[in-house]
C-alpha cells in the first residue's frame, strides 16, 4: 500500500525554503518595531508625566534678604504674568530652602555665605498640548523682573515628546508597510502556487472536486509557513531584543527609552506569529476561492 | 440522459462554433462523434461534461437544466461523468495508480476498496508493470490508457472520450473500446469523438456528425434528433438521475 | 505587422503587481534601518568625542584662598592619583576663573562674594575603550581629598555609547535581513516564473536558444522590478525621514541623534534601490542558469 | 547525417529501453518510425533532436560526434532539426503566427522576412484564418497544424515528426505528409513515428520498426543497418555539416 499522497504537491522546492524564510524576515521586523514603538511609549509616559512640572524660571535672587518683599515683588510679578499666559496652568516659587539645596552639587553642602545672591526658582507646570512661544515669554518676564531667564529644559523636553512620537509613528507605518509585504507574499506565493498547479487544479475541478477541497490544501500550507516564519521571526527578535536590553544595562535614566516591555508588550509580541499565520490562511483561503470561481 | 434544446456556442466574440444543436442521448446509448478538425467535436463535449456553458439554448444532463442549476451544485454531476481528454491531464507528480484513483478518493472512497480496484483496471489495459510510475516517464500511448482507465474507474453513468486511440495502435484501440462496449452494457451512456474510421466501421454504432456548427445522425437508432424542440424529453431521462 | 511579443511574458499579473510591491517594503526598511544608522553614528562620534573631557572630579574649594597652597594640595593629590589609574589619559584642574564661570548660569555674572568656597573642578580624559571602575576610583579619590566627587555624566554617557553602538549592531542586523529576504524574494519569484513557464523554457532550449537568451529575459524582468521597488522604497523612505526631521526640529541638540543625515548617508541611501536593482538581477541571473544547467 | 553506433538507453535505473541501436539515415532519406505503444519510438526521436543523452554508444549528428561536444556547442544543432512533439508544445501566450516564427526569431533572422513567410505557410497547412489565434482557442488538429508549420519554417536539415496526424484526419494527414515529401526533395532528411498504417502504405516509404528495444528496417533503400560498426561512416555525411 502506498501512502496517501497529496494530490497538490504544494510543499515544492522553492515554497518550502523561502517563503517561511521571507515571512520570518516579516515577523522580525514587525517585531522589532512594534517593541520599539512600545518601549517608546513607556518614556514618553514618563516625560510627558514630567513636562508638567519641567519648565522652570529663574529669576535673580536678593543677596542679603532672600525672602523679603524684594524677593516678593519678583516673585509675584513673574507669577502673576506667567498665570495670564494660556497654557499654563500653575506656577509658584520654590521655598528658599529649596533653591539653596539645588546649588549643592555645586556648592557643596554646608553653610553658604549670606552675601551670596542665590537666585529664585519658578516652579511652572504647563498644559503639554499648548503651543507656548518661550521667546516672547521669556521678554515679557524679562520686562517685569530685570534678569529672569527661562529654563528651557520643559521646551527641550516637549521637543522631544513630539519627535519620539513621530518615531512611533514611523514604527507603526513600518508595522503597517510589513503587514502589506507580508500578505502581498501569501497572495503572490499563492498565485505563484495556482499558477504552477493550475492544471491540476483545473482537472480536479473537472472530476467534481468542490473548490473547498482544492482551497484545504493551499490553506493549509500557508499556515504552516506563516506559522514557521512567524515563530523563526519571534525567536530572532527576542534575541535581538534581548542583547539590547543586555547593552542597555545601567543606561535606563532619566531621559532614555526605558528598554525592558512591560507584560503588553510582551503578549503582543508574541501575537505577531499567530498574526502572520491567521493573515496567510485568510489571504490564500480568499486568494484561491476567489481565483476558483471563475472556473465554470 | 442528455437532452439539448437550440444550443449555441461561441467563444467570446467570435463566430457560432456550434450552431442551434437539438438532440438527446437516451441512457445507455452508444455513439460516435465525427467532424473534421475544428468541426467543433471538443466543445460539443467540453458542454457536456460543463467545462463550458452554452451561450444560448438549454441542456439538460440527468433531468436537470444545467443552466439553472447553481455552480456548487455541479461537482455531484461532474462525478458522474468520465471523461478522457485529448491531451490526457493526468497529474505528474502522482503514480499510474494515483492518478486513476482520483475520482474514488474526491468522491470520499475508502482506501483500500480503491487500491485493488484500480489495480485490476491498470492490468486490463496493459500497464500492469507501471502502476507506480509517473507520467512523465510514460510514452503517450501509457499515458492514454492511464487516462482512460481514469475516466472509467468511477462507473460513470456518461462517459465521453474526445480522440481516445489517438496514441495507439490499432490492436490496442479496439481493446480499450470493447471495454468501452462492456460498460455500455451495465448502462453507461458512450460519446467517442474519433477520427478513425476504421474503429467505426469495426464498431458500427451511430455517428453525431458535425458540420459547419450543425448536428447530423447517421445510422442513430439510439439517438432522437429532435426537430420539434417542444416535444417530451422524459423518456430520455437516466432513473438514476440525482 | 504585429508588435514583436516576448516569448516568455514574465510580467504576468502575480509578480507585476506584487513584487515590486515587496521589494519596495524591503528597501524602504532597508534604508530607513540605514537611516537611523547612519544619523546615530554622528552623535556616537559627538559623544564618544565628548567623552574624553566630560568626565570631571570635583574637590571642594577653599574659601577665602582659592589659588592657595591648600588648594594645589587637593589638586595634585587628586590628579596624582588619577593619573596613576589605568584608562586615564590626562587631568588637569581648570583655573580658577573658570569653575567661577561654570556657577554663572546659577548665581548670575557677578562678583562673588569672597567666602564662597567655589569648587575645584578637574578635568580628566579618560580611554573610552578602557573600562574604568568609577566606584572604586570615587572611594580612592575620597581617601585622598575628602569631600571629592567624581561627575558620573561620563561614566553615563560611556553607557549611552554602548547602547547606541548596540543599536547600530540592530540597525545593520534589520538590513541584513532584510537583504536576504529581498534575495529570497527574487529567487522565490524568478522559480516561480520558471516553474510557470517550464513548457516555454524547455521548448525554447530544444529549439536551439542559447541559455543566455533564456535567462536574458528573467534578468530584465529582475532588473526592471528591482529598480521600480528600489525607488518606491526609496521615496517612501525619503518621505518618512523628510517627516521625521520636521518633528525632530529643535530637539537637535547634546544628547540625541542629529537626525539631518550628511553626504555620505544619503549617498548610501541612493544606493539602496540600485543595490536591490542590482541584487535582483544577479539573483535572477544565477538562478536561471543553475536551473538551465540541468538541460541537455 | 545520423549514425548511431550500438546506443543504449535507460531511463534512470529501469531497463534497457533502446539496446544496441546501430543504423545510419543519410542525407534526404525518408522513414516511418514504427513499433507498439511504449517500445521506445519517442526516445529515439528525442535522442535524435538532442532532448536526451544515450545511456551507452555513440551518436554522430551531421557528421559530430553528440557524445564529445560541449553542451553550449548544441544549439546551432538543435536549430537544424525541426521537431513534431507529440505534444504540441505550443506556446499558449504567443499566436499561431508568432508560434511558427520561434525558430527563425530565435536564429536572429530579420522581421519582415519571417511574417510574409509565416503567413504563407499558416495558410498552406489550413490555417489561414487562425493566424492571430492563440492555441488555447484552436481545436487539437489546429494545434497540430500549427505545431508542423514550426517544424518546417526553417526548412531544417533533419525533420522528426512524433504522430503528427494522430488529431487529424486522413485527408489533411495526406496533404502534411506530401509537404513532408516537398521538403524532402529540397534535401531534409524525414523521419515520421505514426501508428497510422494506411499513411505507411500510402507512401510506401522505407520503415524502422521497433521491437524489444531493437530496430529492424523494412524496405529501406536509403537506411544502412550497420552489421559491422567499424564500417566507413563518412559516405552518410552532410555536406552542409558546420
Ligand atoms: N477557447 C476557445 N476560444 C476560442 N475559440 C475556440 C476555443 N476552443 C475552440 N475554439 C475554436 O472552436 C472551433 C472548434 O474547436 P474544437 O476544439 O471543438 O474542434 P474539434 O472538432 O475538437 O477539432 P479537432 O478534431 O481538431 O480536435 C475551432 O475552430 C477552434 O479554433
Ligand atoms: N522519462 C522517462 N523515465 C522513465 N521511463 C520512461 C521515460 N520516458 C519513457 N519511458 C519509458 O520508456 C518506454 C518507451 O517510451 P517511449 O515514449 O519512447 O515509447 P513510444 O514508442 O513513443 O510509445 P507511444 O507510441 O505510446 O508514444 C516506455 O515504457 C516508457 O514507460
Ligand atoms: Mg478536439
Ligand atoms: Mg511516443
Amino acid at each position: 500500500m502506498t501512502p496517501r499522497r497529496a494530490e497538490l504537491p504544494l510543499g515544492g522546492d522553492a515554497t518550502r525554503r523561502f517563503i517561511p524564510l521571507i515571512v520570518g524576515a516579516m515577523v522580525y521586523l514587525a517585531a522589532l518595531a512594534l517593541a520599539g514603538t512600545f518601549a517608546l511609549d513607556g518614556t514618553v509616559q514618563q516625560w510627558s508625566d514630567s513636562l508638567r512640572g519641567a519648565l522652570t524660571v529663574q529669576l535673580p535672587g536678593v543677596a542679603q534678604d532672600p525672602e523679603g518683599e524684594e524677593a516678593k515683588a519678583r516673585i509675584d510679578a513673574a507669577v502673576g504674568l506667567l498665570l495670564e499666559t494660556t497654557g499654563v496652568l500653575s506656577a509658584s516659587a520654590l521655598p528658599y530652602a529649596q533653591s539653596q539645596a539645588l546649588l549643592e552639587p555645586w556648592l557643596g553642602a554646608g553653610d553658604l555665605p549670606a552675601d551670596l545672591p542665590i537666585p529664585i526658582i519658578v516652579d511652572v507646570s504647563v498644559d503639554t498640548g499648548a503651543r507656548i512661544n518661550y521667546e516672547d515669554l521669556g521678554q515679557r518676564l524679562e520686562e517685569v523682573v530685570p534678569g529672569a531667564r527661562i529654563n528651557d529644559n520643559g521646551v527641550f523636553l516637549s521637543r522631544l515628546v513630539t519627535l519620539a512620537r513621530a518615531v512611533q509613528l514611523v514604527g507603526l507605518v513600518v508595522v503597517f508597510i510589513v503587514a502589506v509585504a507580508a500578505v502581498s507574499i501569501v497572495v503572490f506565493a499563492t498565485r505563484a502556487g495556482m499558477t504552477s498547479h493550475r492544471d491540476t487544479i483545473e482537472l480536479l475541478h473537472l472530476i467534481g472536486a468542490r473548490d473547498n477541497y482544492i482551497a484545504r490544501r493551499f490553506v493549509t500550507h500557508a499556515l504552516s509557513y506563516g506559522l514557521a516564519g512567524g515563530l523563526l521571526g519571534l525567536a530572532l527578535a527576542v534575541v535581538t531584543l534581548a542583547a539590547l536590553a543586555l547593552a542597555a544595562r545601567g543606561v535606563d535614566q532619566t531621559l532614555l527609552p526605558r528598554l525592558s516591555l512591560d507584560l503588553t508588550a510582551w503578549v503582543a509580541l508574541l501575537c505577531v506569529p499567530i498574526a502572520s499565520a491567521l493573515i496567510a490562511m485568510i489571504t490564500a483561503r480568499v486568494t484561491v476561492l476567489r481565483a476558483l470561481r471563475r472556473l465554470p | 440522459m442528455v437532452r439539448f434544446e437550440n444550443v449555441g456556442k461561441r467563444y467570446g466574440h467570435g463566430p457560432e462554433v456550434l450552431r442551434d444543436l437539438t438532440f438527446r442521448l437516451t441512457p445507455g446509448s452508444f455513439h460516435f462523434l465525427t467532424g473534421p478538425s475544428g468541426a467543433g467535436k471538443t466543445t460539443l463535449l467540453k458542454l457536456m461534461y460543463l467545462a463550458q456553458r452554452p451561450s444560448r439554448g438549454e441542456i439538460e444532463m440527468f433531468g436537470q437544466d444545467i443552466g439553472k442549476t447553481r455552480r456548487r451544485d455541479l461537482p455531484p454531476f461532474r462525478r458522474r461523468i468520465g471523461v478522457v481528454f485529448q491531451d490526457f491531464r493526468l497529474l505528474d507528480h502522482l503514480t499510474a495508480l494515483e492518478n486513476v484513483a482520483l475520482p474514488l478518493r474526491i468522491a470520499g472512497a475508502r482506501r483500500e476498496r480503491i487500491e485493488a480496484h484500480v489495480s485490476e483496471l491498470l492490468a486490463w489495459v496493459g500497464l500492469a508493470g507501471q502502476i507506480n510510475a509517473r507520467p512523465p516517464t510514460l510514452s503517450d500511448g501509457e499515458k492514454q490508457r492511464v487516462a482512460i482507465a481514469r475516466a472509467v474507474i468511477g462507473r460513470p453513468n456518461l462517459l465521453l472520450a474526445d480522440e481516445p486511440t489517438g496514441n495507439i495502435d490499432l490492436a490496442q484501440g479496439l481493446r480499450i473500446l470493447h471495454l468501452f462496449e462492456e460498460l455500455n452494457k451495465i448502462g453507461t451512456t458512450v460519446v467517442i469523438a474519433t477520427h478513425d474510421r476504421s474503429l467505426i466501421s469495426t464498431f458500427g454504432r451511430p455517428e453525431l456528425r458535425l458540420g459547419n456548427g450543425e448536428l447530423t445522425v447517421h445510422k442513430a437508432p439510439s439517438v432522437i434528433v429532435d426537430e420539434d424542440p417542444g416535444g417530451d424529453a422524459a423518456d430520455a431521462d437516466d432513473g438514476r438521475s440525482a
